[in-house]
């Protein structure tokens, strides 16, 4: 049988399964979705050739599915990612309820989205991409809380996304008869001279799931809210099939319309490209600033990942070599540290019960291995060398220096940048530094299996820090299939076009042999001398502490910042979204109203329907 | 290999770490006293304690020199012994005023202490209602003396006698809630 | 006496209407002494009436030899800029005395004070037992039969060399040709 | 093999250097702050005294393993920047590794100290400590807009992130930057006022109010070493201006000894030189709050850095 039906079948198989053993045992029935993910993930990665495709029609549709190196890129981030996850939900689900429906909608997305990567025909990457919005959906709620906003919210924004998807490859058909992605770009649908309806309405598709502004107001809290262990998936991966999406469509746009820009007068792609861009650091610095006033560790990371889902988008809108390297780069490690970091907070939230930074604090004693991850997890999110977020982000900076003149645009992304040190150090600070809390006396490390899985992660953050050349491999690979010529790399040298370079091994010696000795230095000077204390025995001018007191400085953490920055918090684009809801509202009252229950208001309806089709004709049907 | 100054031999290193801490003291100012108006002057243009290289640290941990300035109440007293302990060896106690040496004029007072060395430990003592300045610097000169000699070690006498200051502590303190040290 | 026309007001006000001794001190200080029961409701008709809305202070003299506390309620007038003394005297014997912190807020620190210093209990009283003191469980301090050096000797080390410090009452009454009053002698220093 | 001798002497020196300069700076600037407020002030060489007193402190307290990390973390993004940045213009005795990276990775390394130190303090259970890193850190956000604005100007300006590349530009042309770009230099000089923490940006380790904030827990070996970082680092951030706006120091066809000497001359005059004016500034000024500091960069110093790019494209 052909792999591509096996690892699919696998999949499916392994979600029915799960859902049937749910009722019996959460445990066996997470090792199943696990096992099934990772032998689909192993066959993935064994058995699939790159550039291998099947066709086999649908009535009269020809479909074809197949893996390019693009692809490729996601795949390493939903398999991997994917397999960890599931390993990682077994203890993490273990004691709950509904597990079997959880595993099998977990299992679905993964197999949609790997659907969507084979996927090399609108008709499939529409269905797939439908089922894995449903399948989220009911994840999304399955912690049964606040439904009526989240779910909602999540469903409007991604039925927004659908439809427009929809119409888009309804007019590709309609104008290039043609329904197979590559016949599609070869006749340069996502040409802006040809029509740039369908680009952009495709973009809207993608940028709903990859929380571009201003359509990001669903993500914080369906992220925040789902069980933790998807999560992982739903922020890492889910994510990246909207900067797939809008990498697929973006790479054309800017390819295809380099030469003729002066043919569209109106619309060219470098306002496109600038306003996506803009939009993406926009969408990073209002996601930063709203990540640094949350007190709940879950919503905190939400929020960031939006905002690095935004410098991804810069990258991509950007649309040179390097830029287009750093936002696929860093999808990869996004994907890896906060898949890392949701990780941490659902083992907080196991083992203390909840992830309010004002409820819970000084686990770094009680659960170090947790701490160590989520350590290296927000060193790498903040960008500091010598981890796999300095290469992204100086690939970033730099493309945006010196290849594209958007300097302006370099000071937003970098004011979004550094003010999440803020909320990267609040992380760490508010679930694991500090006095410990009472309540939390008796919490243990987190179940071994929870933990493996995230030293996976933070020591593949390690790695692509020391050696970023093992993923420019495939990045460099996928990037030459979607149109750029010579992507060059080396293994451990980041270079600009400017002849300039960081050279990561260096890097790392210089930072480990200092490392190594002041380490030994500080910590066998006056080693006897040296004696460790509890967190109560603090110099607070002479005052004891009590057991049940806790000092820890956890509420309005930064709010020096705050008041600084007041004026950028006035406004919300949920309220602006709000407003937007209220008013269609009151549209749809008046609408109500045209229903006169007379029949010739009907037909009058009809006629002025196919009149307005007929006028708008030209302008969506080329042919 | 030793060197002898003013007829006191010590091993060099020892000589050079005296030294070293005999000319840098951060000095804990525990001012509940009256006698914390004097350390502003003692401090600035006028008397210019840095130029001994004693000047103020801000938290027990960083302090060599724990000043106490005047009087201490019961309730005082119980913040001290914790501020002292907290301390990094080698540590060293100036107690400041009349009150500190026998209670002062506040020595039939139902909730000052008398004698501060049955507490802690004190190296220096500094007399005068108030002391001015001057005092105060020649306090901290004698103090630097004895560090140079080696024979400021009165923060071990403390450790190997901490039962009998315990017992003293507790007797004012009566309701024990300092927490156990492990040193 | 045109110039105390409004302490006299004040002070006939109050005495008309409580039946109470009192007297105008000064220019701006009229004193009023009344039984304990009668404290809150002066208290009550000087604030709503005659605008007294700041207390002061209370404070408490222990006449030992009467075997009585007199508690002094000192409150203020922002309009006339008068003070007002209303005094009253409790038994000594399991000292009560009615809480007023439904008038003032800040009568709860006085009162818990004290109850701390003087042991007068305030029934209703919130807050706890332990206020400025620490660990006391002697007799409450400030009370007159409380001997302070008895219990500095006995607590805290006294170091020698203190033998200047001799009781200067006898000296004083000397000086000006007083006498110490019987009572007093009891808790000389020097027996 | 020898080359690698060579290179491990010359970061050995290279430490050493900028460890003494930079403990000898900290020295003058208490001796200059007391003379001018008319005292005598401490020998000039009182930072090595305190240094060694509370390296030969005997005892030691350590709040848990991040507590015993943070002054390693300051160590190492001290001495990692400084082997990232070529000391001398174009000398082959103190190149150290500089050519294996650029103006963005300092930047970023830059912090590595800052977020270490800030975890250590974290870990204290010190609320004054929290308190001081969360202003520190708003700071820091506040700082690093107008500093990143002038080094785009530059990066612009010279068509290159390395700082070497800078510097022989401006060698080449002979005209420093802070001339040729004067609004970025002032951004830049502003932006050095922050990351001096001098007054008015000293809330940070307020002593008084925040018991010396961050530090507020460490002492003995911890804050020596501390105090070492700090001053490597405050020796970096001063050449670091130094190359980037006053052309480094030396010629870039000596290498002679004597040469090499000369140029370690200028590069100490130009470093204190610039050292002097956040500590001259410091003087006069009192203290800001941490809004008012953070308003404080975003307004006239961002305005002069946007100024700045704007005058290096045309």
């Amino acid at each position: 049988m052909n792999s591509f039906f096996l690892i699919l079948l696998i999949l499916l198989a392994g979600a029915a399964i799960s859902f049937a053993l749910g009722k019996i045992s959460s445990i066996i029935s997470g090792t199943v979705a696990f096992l099934s993910i990772a032998s689909a993930s192993v066959l993935f990665f064994t058995q699939l050739k790159n550039n291998t495709y099947i066709e086999f029609p649908l009535g009269e549709i020809q479909l074809q599915w197949g893996i390019d190196s693009f692809g490729y890129i996601f795949a390493l981030i939903v398999l991997g990612l994917g397999s960890l996850a599931s390993l990682y939900s077994i203890s993490y689900m273990q004691n709950k309820e509904r597990t079997g429906i959880f595993y099998f909608n977990f299992v679905l997305v993964i197999t949609s989205m790997v659907g969507i990567i084979f996927s090399q025909d609108f008709i499939s990457f529409f269905i797939f991409w439908e089922i894995m919005t449903w399948s989220s959906y009911l994840l999304i709620i399955f912690n049964k809380k606040d439904v009526k906003e989240i779910g909602v919210k999540y469903m409007i924004f991604s039925a927004i996304g659908a439809y427009s998807m929809l119409t888009a490859i309804v007019m590709i058909k309609g104008n290039y008869n043609t329904f197979l992605i590559s016949d599609a770009i070869q006749a340069g649908a996502f040409n802006f001279t040809n029509n740039e309806y369908i680009p952009i309405l495709l973009l809207i598709g993608f940028a709903v799931k990859a929380a571009t502004m201003p359509l990001h107001v669903w993500a914080p809290k369906a992220y925040s809210n789902s069980p933790m262990s998807f999560t992982v998936i739903f922020s890492g991966a889910m994510s990246k099939m909207g900067v797939l999406g809008m990498a697929l469509v973006l790479v054309r746009i800017f390819t295809f319309n380099a030469n003729n820009e002066a043919i569209l007068p109106n619309f060219s792609p470098i306002i496109l490209q600038q306003t996506l861009a803009w939009l993406g650091a926009i969408t990073a610095v209002i996601a930063t600033l709203y990540a640094l006033m949350q007190d709940d560790a879950k919503k905190l990371l939400a929020y960031s990942s939006i905002a690095q889902l935004g410098y991804i988008t810069v990258g991509l809108a950007i649309g040179t070599k390097l830029s287009v390297m750093a936002a696929l780069f860093l999808a990869i490690v996004h994907g890896i540290f906060k898949g890392a970091l949701f990780m941490v907070a659902g083992a907080v939230e196991r083992q203390a019960g909840t992830t309010d930074m004002t409820k819970v604090s000084g686990l770094i004693r009680k659960m170090p291995f947790t701490f160590f991850t989520a350590l290296i997890a927000i060193i790498a999110l903040a960008g500091i060398p010598p981890l796999g977020g300095f290469v992204g982000k100086w690939m970033l900076y730099e493309s945006l220096i010196t290849e594209s003149n958007s300097y302006f645009l370099v000071i937003l992304v970098f004011f979004s940048s550094t003010s999440a040190f803020l909320y990267c150090y609040r992380f760490l600070f508010g679930l694991f530094l500090g006095q410990e809390e009472e309540a939390t006396k008796d919490v243990k490390e987190a179940p071994i299996t929870m933990i493996i899985p995230m030293l996976i992660l933070s020591v593949l953050l390690m790695v692509t820090g020391a050696y970023p050349g093992i993923l420019f491999d495939p990045i460099a690979k996928g990037m030459e299939t979607i149109g750029f010529n010579n992507v060059t790399w080396d293994m451990s040298v980041l270079g600009n076009i400017w002849g300039n370079s960081v050279n990561m091994i260096y890097v790392w010696l210089t930072i480990v042999i200092v490392f190594i000795a002041a380490f030994i230095f500080l910590t066998l000077k006056g080693l006897k001398g040296t004696r460790y204390v509890s967190t109560k025995d603090i110099s607070t001018s002479g005052e004891i502490p009590l057991e049940h007191e806790n000092l820890t400085f956890q509420i309005n953490f930064f709010q020096p910042f705050r008041r600084a920055a007041a004026p950028m918090y006035k406004r919300s684009m949920d309220k602006i979204w709000n407003e937007i809801g209220s008013g269609l509202e009151s549209l749809f009252n008046f609408t109500r109203k045209i229903y006169t229950g007379n029949g010739q208001t009907y037909a009058i309806f009809v006629i002025a329907f196919l009149v307005l089709m007929l006028l708008l004709k030209d302008t969506l049907f080329l042919n | 290999m030793t060197i002898t100054e003013n007829n006191i031999k010590q091993p060099i290193g020892e000589y050079i770490q005296n030294w070293a801490r005999k000319h840098s003291l951060f000095v804990l100012a525990y001012g509940t006293g009256c006698g914390a108006i004097e350390i502003p002057p003692t401090m600035t243009s006028r008397y210019d304690a840095e130029r001994f290289g004693i000047r103020g640290a801000a938290t027990p941990r960083q302090a060599d020199v724990l000043l106490i300035t005047g009087y201490l109440a019961t309730k005082s007293l119980k913040r001290v012994i914790r501020v002292y302990e907290q301390m990094q060896d080698p540590k060293y106690v100036i107690a400041f005023g009349s009150c500190t040496i026998n209670g002062g004029m506040y020595y039939d007072s139902y909730n000052t202490i008398n004698a501060l060395d049955r507490y802690i430990p004190v190296d220096v003592y500094i007399n005068g209602c108030m002391p001015r300045p001057e005092a105060v610097i020649s306090g901290f000169v004698e103090l630097q003396k004895q560090i140079a000699s080696g024979n400021a070690y009165n923060a071990t006498k403390y450790k190997e006698n901490l039962e009998w200051y315990r017992e003293n502590q507790k007797k004012i303190i009566k309701n024990w809630r300092m927490p156990d040290y492990n040193w | 006496m045109d110039n105390l026309q409004i302490e006299n007001n004040i002070l006939e006000t109050i005495k008309t209407a409580f039946k109470v001794e009192g007297k105008v001190v000064r220019e701006k200080r009229v004193e009023i002494t009344a039984h304990k029961q009668l404290i809150s409701s002066i208290l009550l008709f000087a604030k709503n009436q005659h605008n007294y809305i700041h207390l002061n202070h209370i404070t408490c003299v222990d006449w030992i030899e009467d075997g009585e506390f007199e508690i002094n309620y000192i409150i203020w007038s922002p309009t006339t800029k008068n003070t007002l003394i209303i005094k009253t005297r409790i038994s000594r014997e399991n000292a009560q005395m009615e809480n007023i912190d439904n008038i003032w807020d800040q009568a709860n620190t006085y009162e818990r004070e004290m109850r701390e210093m003087y042991g007068i209990e305030f029934p209703g009283l919130i807050g706890e037992h332990e206020f400025i003191l620490e660990d006391w469980d002697e007799m409450p301090p400030m009370r007159r039969d409380f001997d302070t050096l008895e219990y500095a000797t006995k607590t805290f080390y006294q170091r020698p060399g203190r033998e200047d410090a001799k009781d200067v009452r006898e000296e004083l009454t000397k000086q000006s040709g007083e006498e110490i009053p019987e009572f007093a002698k009891k808790y000389s220093r020097e027996k | 093999m020898e080359d690698l001798a060579i290179k491990i002497l010359g970061a050995v020196l290279t430490t050493i250097m900028a460890f003494t300069v930079g403990m000898f700076y900290g020295g003058f600037v208490r001796k200059l702050t007391a003379r001018v407020q008319n005292r005598r002030g401490p020998v000039v060489y009182q930072n090595f005294i305190d240094l060694l007193k509370l390296q030969s402190k005997t005892t030691n307290i350590a709040h848990g393993f991040m507590h015993h990390m943070a002054p390693i973390w300051m160590i190492i993004a001290s001495l990692t920047t400084l082997m990232f940045l070529p000391i001398l213009n174009g000398n082959l005795w103190f190149p150290n590794i500089s050519f294996h990276g650029d103006l963005i990775f300092l930047l970023y390394m830059m912090v590595f100290g800052s977020l270490g130190m800030a975890l250590g303090a974290g870990q204290t259970g010190n609320p004054n400590s929290a308190i001081g890193v969360t202003r520190g850190l708003s700071q820091m956000v506040g700082f690093e807009i107008p500093f990143v604005m002038s080094l785009i100007a530059l990066m612009i300006q010279y068509k290159t992130t390395s700082i070497q590349d800078i510097m022989i530009a401006q060698n080449e042309s002979g005209i420093w930057n802070m001339f040729s770009n004067p609004f970025a230099f002032l951004a830049a000089l502003f932006a050095m006022f922050g990351m001096f923490r001098y007054s008015p940006f000293d809330i940070v380790g307020a002593p008084a109010e925040l018991a010396s904030g961050p530090v507020s827990e460490f002492g003995g070996k911890y804050l020596g070493t501390m105090m070492t970082a700090n001053s490597i680092f405050s020796f970096f951030k001063l050449t670091l201006y130094v190359n980037l706006f006053m052309a480094g120091a030396g010629n870039i066809n000596d290498v002679g000894i004597v040469a090499t000497l000369i140029a370690i001359v200028i590069l100490l005059i130009k470093t204190f030189a610039l050292y002097m004016v956040p500590v001259f500034y410091g003087w006069v000024s009192p203290r800001y709050r941490t809004e008012q500091a953070i308003r404080y960069f975003w307004a006239w110093p961002s305005a002069l850095g946007l100024i700045g790019i704007v005058w290096a494209l045309i």
